[in-house]
């Protein structure tokens, strides 16, 4: 039908129109600005030199770390599939007493993540949190600083990279046609068997996507490693960013991010090749939902819930430990000893100490809002053209809108406040450095990959004839989509928009380089209220800082997302 | 044989099937009918081991099943929605019930090939992933998962629904023959009188929860014991009205204990006005003229306008359209076929 | 009452201020109420300014990747190893401030593109709870040379900071040899080595006091700035160490930008912010060492303590400024 | 009325309907008849502006619109799949199309309320989402949102091929009543050869992106003119062993020109063995012993061994099961009712 139609959409102007935006906006924001980058790397001085390369090929440490980053980028595609799976196993397909609140704690990634997750495992599992003191009662020869390195670093961030399986898997999980799991035990297949050979294998395309993510995810670690870290297990991410900031060292910022992208467009050629193979059709025409399956084996039942239950308590204690510690004075937290007395209210006192402390979160919704607005609405043009057209330009962007995946923020950055701090004849000599707008377009361009894949996914998961007869009634492609399609992936929408919005607001790696002087954002506010140049100990005010974060994303998501399908479902009752 | 005792399923409050109690024997096509919710998919779950009953018994020659799992039982079950494992090829789907069963290697393919050309699926597509067959293609897919573990009860739940007509027929024809010659106990669910008809040895008709008439299909259809049997079954022509007008003329109905009166349309003959008819002394005879028509092919029904009263009545010979046109006809009937309900 | 007061106030000023235009100054010295306390004197003084904070390292990125379309009138807080970065760059424009004769010596310009504020210390110290003071280091080469320190003394290697950049020139200054790699001898190179061989780093989202606070490194270098408010946060008092060749000292000055449409008003700006009334308020306020020696008067005694028995390093900042991006790369290239 | 000039429509290389010439009248219910795959989508498509012929013309009342987009078409479709937003409530649906065409609020109210009054829709229903409603009911809304823009030609794709066999005849009938009485221009695809018997003007059979035969009902069941079409449309008997063994007896076919001949089922007259008959000059009569049947309630399909030869009839009168087996008959045919082919 494609080959039919298509003929006759080239034709229409506003996708013409459409489309010389798209590929103006891509050349201008996502290629220029990083080939300039790259162009300078190699040719900086006018002929083609090799030198940063050979710099970091003669250092030991960079190799390590390149090796390192993809270790653990290994190592979490396995376990943060482990743990996401099991998660969703444990709240979605068996029958586990509590799930509800279990859920909550598996929840919590979604609403803080990066630096406070770290904070708050290192409360935990720190010198003098709860953990360590207790293996130290244990066996007094435990090294108290036993949380560190390769098992650290994985260890904290196969929890804390499981939101996406918890928001994405859990909806292919409930998407299963209960009646083929059935149909297995009718056949006389052991739950285990069910497990493994009916239901995983309908989670597989999900699966794949979530695994690249999580390769991404891990290949480009930078604070658990700095956290948790130490010596012995450097990854390069963190490397890239020294060197980003020194003006003389980018070269080898540029190279260092180089390698990162060429290894994930080999791991993500594999995989897309290996998803395409591995895709499968659903067949039910009449999908009964899933019913969640309580363990027969009893000792197995114990087993089960044993882990769900050591799994929350894992969830929880991050969380529990930041809110309670918000409220003790720096001595507490720092020791780990809290009594009575150490309670205070006076960090969260000092943060809103004046009506300007409200400001900076008021700059950081407007650009939460816009940009995750931008980027959704952008993605979505972007997944429509690719859906109505499949051809070589419409493949090309695809792949095209995937760079932000290739390198770090920061470099990102970076590349676009040094190209437009001149006027650049791709931007009509428009100069964007200084101005409100350039960190908007970092916003946009960071979360476009991630977006386009959610997008392109829902939809192609849209009825053909829903469109045609939208068509067929009248109505132009525009109010097709904006009536008829747009409401139908709204969910999936306002999710993904959601996890922008919570992704921009604490933001710093990129916000730096490119926030307006005059309209600082809370990203920024937060590293100057808690970073080096402070001389309190601001680890109280991070604390509260991460609490008062969370409980905006908790707000954000539940009146984006979670409303919705409120409102659907008071609709429909 | 199956024995159902007294069997009653709850969901929560509601009363989904009440006190049911019947046999089905060895070898025998049974079939459930009945309208949409009447409770017939959960009476199979029942038997199957998918649910579990309220109370009541359910025994299989003899032996209490009622409490054992489903992957215990020797029942296989073909879903509506065919249930296909979508991730697997059709051997695969196929060969899943014996792998689980740890068959032999060697053993399993032998058993699927075979089954697979009974039910005429050739060696090509048993490498084709499921959501690449045809609709005909999976149920015969579905059937054949559940046939390959050789169970001595097979349960199959609307198999037919989501199919055209032609299939539909098609399908009918060699899940008959199959039953035929493989001779297991069948217990099939429809909510189509004409696949009920034509399939069953015997049919236990549905409403609400609870069994209206068990029985033969010409038991059911003729001799249908409530009117919801007989209208659920087959086209009717309500009668209660020339009846209630002219109750002399039906001399042989008891009209003191009954108050309804039906017919199946087949049962009314039409001849032109001007032809006499020689009339046995249990039949009716009146006026009426043809209103409207409806061409089948093999049949044609006709629409008689009797005093008042629509009739319907099917023939084979087909009128020409302008002869039908407020044509004057006469329509006899034998009292002996009518139904006679309270 | 009061904030009419204020309000009348700075309307008058706005005439002689042109104060629409809000003076943007780049500081990464706002933190703990610097900033505010900075914006309001300025509005005292008939000053309307906008502070813009962060990081020393990411307020100098800003302004190389901002030069052709500057948005800053003024940047101060900054070290002199930023400001020659920055000069380098073509960032700055001189002006000498009326108070430029009043700080010390050799801490200004030469050519007088920036001036100095706020000299800091960076002193290396212990903390007597879990060190003798007999078995205390005497320098930094001593910390790298002598096994016996292996483990208890922090070795910063978050080279974005300045801090870590500082001790690290330090260090390295002491072994320039024209001959040697990047203009040090091998036994420099050796010795940084071993210094962060042998020393704690400290994690992101620790912090330095912490450590030496809890003994877990208790040996470190303390920035004199910070000092009161740490020891008063901890209720731990550190000993210094006063090395032979001296305590590294970097000074925060402040300086115009190169491309201001107010240069007037940056230039009042700056002879108002250096002067010896407001440096020496805002060393009383905050526990500063003016680098203004008319402003002496307003020090704390606690700055006059520490400052007292700190001999200076003698450090060719130029040499440094010139070689600190070759060092870092190096350091984390090969060493670390 | 609408004109087919030459129509042909490839999808790349493969030709899916290949010179298509045909006219429709106005105010005709025309079908769409044949088998899955023969093109009936496509050429529907193409006359909606869904898709675009390769070659060739589609003519309105004279006016060239093969290019005219889906949006400029006074051509409203009903989707197989019924394709309702389903994010809308049901009144949302059917005022779509004048929404988009800026009718006034008031009027749009107006209209989609006497719309849904005629496909029986009630105003509860109208607020409701269009998941809350069952099979037949959404059908009736797919059908009101078309109607509601009141177009000159209505299209409809296989509505009821999702839907069971008793709602299937239901909504058959209601869309018969409701094209008598609105009177508009009528395209309707399916599969099912009932539906288009029962519902047709004309018909047209489609085979492999071809028209084999355009006729009333009545033409195309009992004067089919090719073999497809006789095997496609009804069940039949295959005569040509018989004839090929008997040729004197048919001495009315014309052998030289046809070697293939069949008659429809319900030609077939069986009677008893001892019976005797009055034979027509016309007619041909055979022994033969009756060794399966088939009951439809309506009326009892006989599968008759004759000659080594499984021939079908049906009748209304049904035999006793021991009666039936191995029954000795007769059969009778009259040889007018034989179709002949090459
Ligand atoms: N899980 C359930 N919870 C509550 N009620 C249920 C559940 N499943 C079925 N019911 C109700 O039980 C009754 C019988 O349902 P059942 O599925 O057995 O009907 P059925 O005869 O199979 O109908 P159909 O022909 O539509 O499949 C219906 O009224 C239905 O609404
Ligand atoms: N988009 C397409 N690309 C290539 N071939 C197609 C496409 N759509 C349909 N075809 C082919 O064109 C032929 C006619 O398809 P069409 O959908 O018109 O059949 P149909 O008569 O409507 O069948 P059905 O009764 O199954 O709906 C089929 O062989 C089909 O495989
Ligand atoms: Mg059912
Ligand atoms: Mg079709």
């Amino acid at each position: 039908m494609n080959t039919l139609k298509s003929n006759w959409y080239r034709i229409n102007p506003i996708t013409v129109i459409l489309s010389f935006f798209i590929v103006w906006f891509v050349f201008a924001f996502l290629i220029y600005p990083n080939v300039n980058t790259i162009y300078e790397t190699f040719f900086g001085t006018g002929t083609f030199s090799l030198e940063p390369v050979e710099k970091l090929l003669r250092s030991d440490r960079a190799i390590g770390s390149i090796l390192n980053s993809i270790l653990l980028a290994f190592i979490l595609v396995v376990t943060v599939n482990l743990v996401g799976v099991s998660l969703v196993l444990f709240t979605n397909y068996f029958d586990i007493k509590g799930a509800n609140v279990l859920k909550i704690s598996y929840f919590s990634t979604l609403v803080y993540g990066g630096v406070a997750l770290n904070l708050g495992y290192k409360l935990v599992y720190g010198e003098n949190g709860p953990i360590t003191q207790f293996l130290l009662q244990l066996n007094p020869h435990w090294n108290d600083s036993w949380f560190s390195g390769l098992f650290a670093v994985a260890f904290v961030m196969t929890f804390a990279c499981t939101s996406n399986h918890m928001l994405f898997l859990s909806s292919a999980m409930r998407s299963i046609d209960y009646q083929t799991i059935e149909a297995a035990k009718n056949l006389g297949a052991s739950q285990f068997t069910i497990l493994t050979k009916v239901v995983l294998p309908t989670l597989k395309p999900t699966l794949f996507a979530l695994t690249i993510l999580t390769f991404l995810t891990g290949l480009s670690a930078t604070s658990a490693p700095l956290v948790f870290g130490g010596r012995e297990f450097e990854t390069i991410t963190p490397m890239i960013l020294t060197f980003a900031n020194s003006s003389s060292s980018k070269d080898l910022a540029t190279v260092l991010a180089l390698v990162l992208g060429i290894v994930t467009i080999i791991v993500l050629t594999f995989m897309i090749r290996s998803e395409e193979k591995g895709n499968y059709i659903s067949i039910s025409k009449t999908k009964t939902s899933i019913v969640k399956q309580k363990i027969n084996n009893k000792g197995l039942n114990v087993l089960v819930h044993i882990i769900a239950y050591v799994l929350f308590v894992i969830y929880s204690m991050p969380v529990l430990a930041i809110i309670i510690y918000s409220f003790t004075d720096s001595l507490a937290i720092s020791s780990g000893m809290i009594s009575l007395d150490s309670f205070t209210i006076d960090n969260y006192l000092l943060t809103f100490s004046s009506i300007e402390a409200i400001r900076p979160y008021l700059i950081s919704l407007v650009y939460g809002f816009l940009g995750s607005f931008i980027v959704v609405a952008f993605c979505l043009l972007c997944a429509y053209l690719m859906k109505i057209h499949n051809n070589l330009l419409t493949r090309t962007l695809d792949y095209s809108l995937m760079i932000p995946w290739f390198l770090p923020s920061t470099l990102i950055a970076v590349g676009l406040s040094v190209t437009f701090n001149t006027g650049q004849w791709v931007v009509f000599n428009q100069v964007f450095t200084g101005t409100l707008w350039l960190l908007l377009f970092g916003y946009i361009i960071v979360h476009i990959p991630f977006t386009l894949r959610i997008s392109k996914s829902a939809f192609f998961g849209v009825n053909q004839e829903v469109e045609d007869a939208a068509k067929n009634l009248g109505a132009n492609a525009f109010y097709t989509f904006i009536k008829v399609i747009l409401p139908i992936i709204m969910p999936t929408i306002l999710g993904i928009f959601s996890l922008n919005f919570i992704g921009i607001l604490p933001d710093y790696d990129l916000t730096v380089f490119l926030y307006h002087p005059l309209f600082e954002p809370l990203g920024i506010t937060i590293m100057n209220a808690t970073g080096n140049s402070a001389s309190a100990d601001t680890k109280a005010l991070n604390l509260v800082y991460t609490v008062i974060l969370m409980i905006l994303n908790t707000l954000i998501l539940t009146t984006v997302y979670g409303n919705w399908r409120f409102i659907r479902k008071r609709k429909r009752g | 044989m199956i024995t159902f005792e007294n069997i009653t399923i709850k969901y929560d409050d509601f009363t989904a099937v009440e006190n049911l109690n019947f046999e089905v024997k060895d070898g025998e096509f049974f079939t459930f009918l009945g309208p949409s919710g009447c409770g017939k998919t959960t009476t199979l779950r029942a038997l199957v081991g998918l649910n579990y009953p309220t109370s009541g018994r359910i025994l299989v020659n003899g032996k209490d099943i009622t409490k054992l799992p489903t992957e215990k039982r020797d029942i296989k079950m073909v879903f509506q929605s065919y249930a296909l494992f979508p991730t697997m090829t059709v051997f695969e789907n196929i060969a899943f019930g014996p792998k689980v069963k740890k068959w032999k290697k060697q053993s399993i393919e032998g058993k699927v090939h075979e089954i697979a050309s009974k039910v005429d699926l050739d060696v090509n597509q048993l490498q084709k992933k499921v959501s690449e067959l045809s609709g005909g293609q999976q149920q015969r897919v579905a059937i054949a998962r559940a046939l390959v573990n050789e169970p001595s009860i097979l349960v199959l739940d609307e198999p037919l629904s989501n199919l055209d007509a032609k299939l539909r027929v098609q399908l009918r024809n060699e899940l008959k023959h199959l039953q035929k010659n493989v001779g297991i106990t069948t217990i099939y669910v429809t909510h189509d009188q004409e696949e009920a008809l034509t399939l069953s040895d015997r049919i236990a008709v549905f409403n609400k929860g609870k069994i209206e008439q068990i029985g033969t299909p010409d038991e059911i259809y003729e001799q249908s014991l409530s009117e919801f049997v007989c209208n659920f079954i087959g086209d009717n022509n309500q009668l209660t009205s020339l009846v209630s007008k002219y109750p002399d003329r039906f001399s042989l109905l008891n009209q003191t204990d009954f108050s309804k009166f039906y017919s199946r349309i087949e049962r009314l003959k039409i001849i032109p006005e001007s032809d006499s008819f020689d009339m046995a002394s249990d039949e009716v005879m009146f006026e009426g003229e043809i209103i409207d028509f409806e061409y089948y092919g093999l049949y044609t029904k006709y629409s008689i306008m009797v005093e008042g009263t629509t009739l319907h009545a099917v023939s084979k010979e087909k009128l020409q359209k302008d002869m039908i046109e407020n044509k004057k006809v006469k329509i006899i009937l034998s009292q002996n076929d009518i139904l006679q309900y309270k | 009452e009061e904030t009419e007061g204020t309000a009348s106030e700075s309307e008058e000023t706005s005439g002689a201020g042109n104060s629409d235009d809000a003076l943007i100054v780049y500081t990464n010295s706002n933190s703990d109420g610097r900033g505010e306390w900075i914006v309001e004197e300025a509005e005292k003084a008939g000053f309307n300014i906008e502070i813009v904070g962060a990081g020393g390292g990411d307020v100098t990125n800003r302004l190389i990747s901002e030069k052709a379309n500057p948005v800053a009138d003024v940047v101060f807080g900054l070290n002199h190893m930023f400001f020659e970065q920055l000069q380098a760059e073509d960032i700055l424009i001189p002006y000498a401030p009326a108070w430029a004769d009043e700080v010390e010596e050799g801490i200004n310009d030469a050519d007088s593109y920036y001036h100095g504020l706020v000299k800091q210390a960076l002193i290396l110290s212990y903390n007597p709870e879990f060190v003798k003071e007999a078995d205390a280091p005497e320098s930094y080469l001593e910390l790298a040379n002598d096994e016996a320190f292996k483990g208890i003394y922090q070795a910063r290697d978050d080279l974005g900071s300045a801090t870590a950049k500082v001790i690290v020139a330090s260090i390295l200054a002491q072994f320039a040899d024209p001959e040697g790699e990047l203009g040090i001898s091998d036994e420099g190179w050796e010795t940084i080595e071993r210094y962060y061989a042998n020393g704690v780093q400290i994690p992101e989202g620790e912090d330095y006091f912490t450590m030496f606070a809890s003994g877990d490194a208790p040996i470190g270098t303390m920035i004199s700035g910070e000092l009161a408010a740490k020891m008063e946060q901890y209720d731990t008092e550190p000993a210094f160490i006063h090395p032979e060749v001296g305590t590294p000292q970097v000074v925060e000055s402040i300086a115009i930008v190169n491309g201001t449409e107010q240069e007037e008003k940056a230039q009042e700006f700056v002879d108002w912010f250096g002067s010896s009334d407001v440096q020496g308020a805002f060393a009383a306020e905050f526990n500063a060492m003016p680098a203004n020696k008319e402003a002496e008067g307003q020090i704390t005694d606690f700055q006059s303590e520490i400052f007292a028995d700190v001999k200076p390093q003698e450090i060719d900042w130029e040499f440094v400024t010139e070689n600190i991006d070759a060092w870092v790369e190096k350091l984390e290239l090969e060493i670390f």
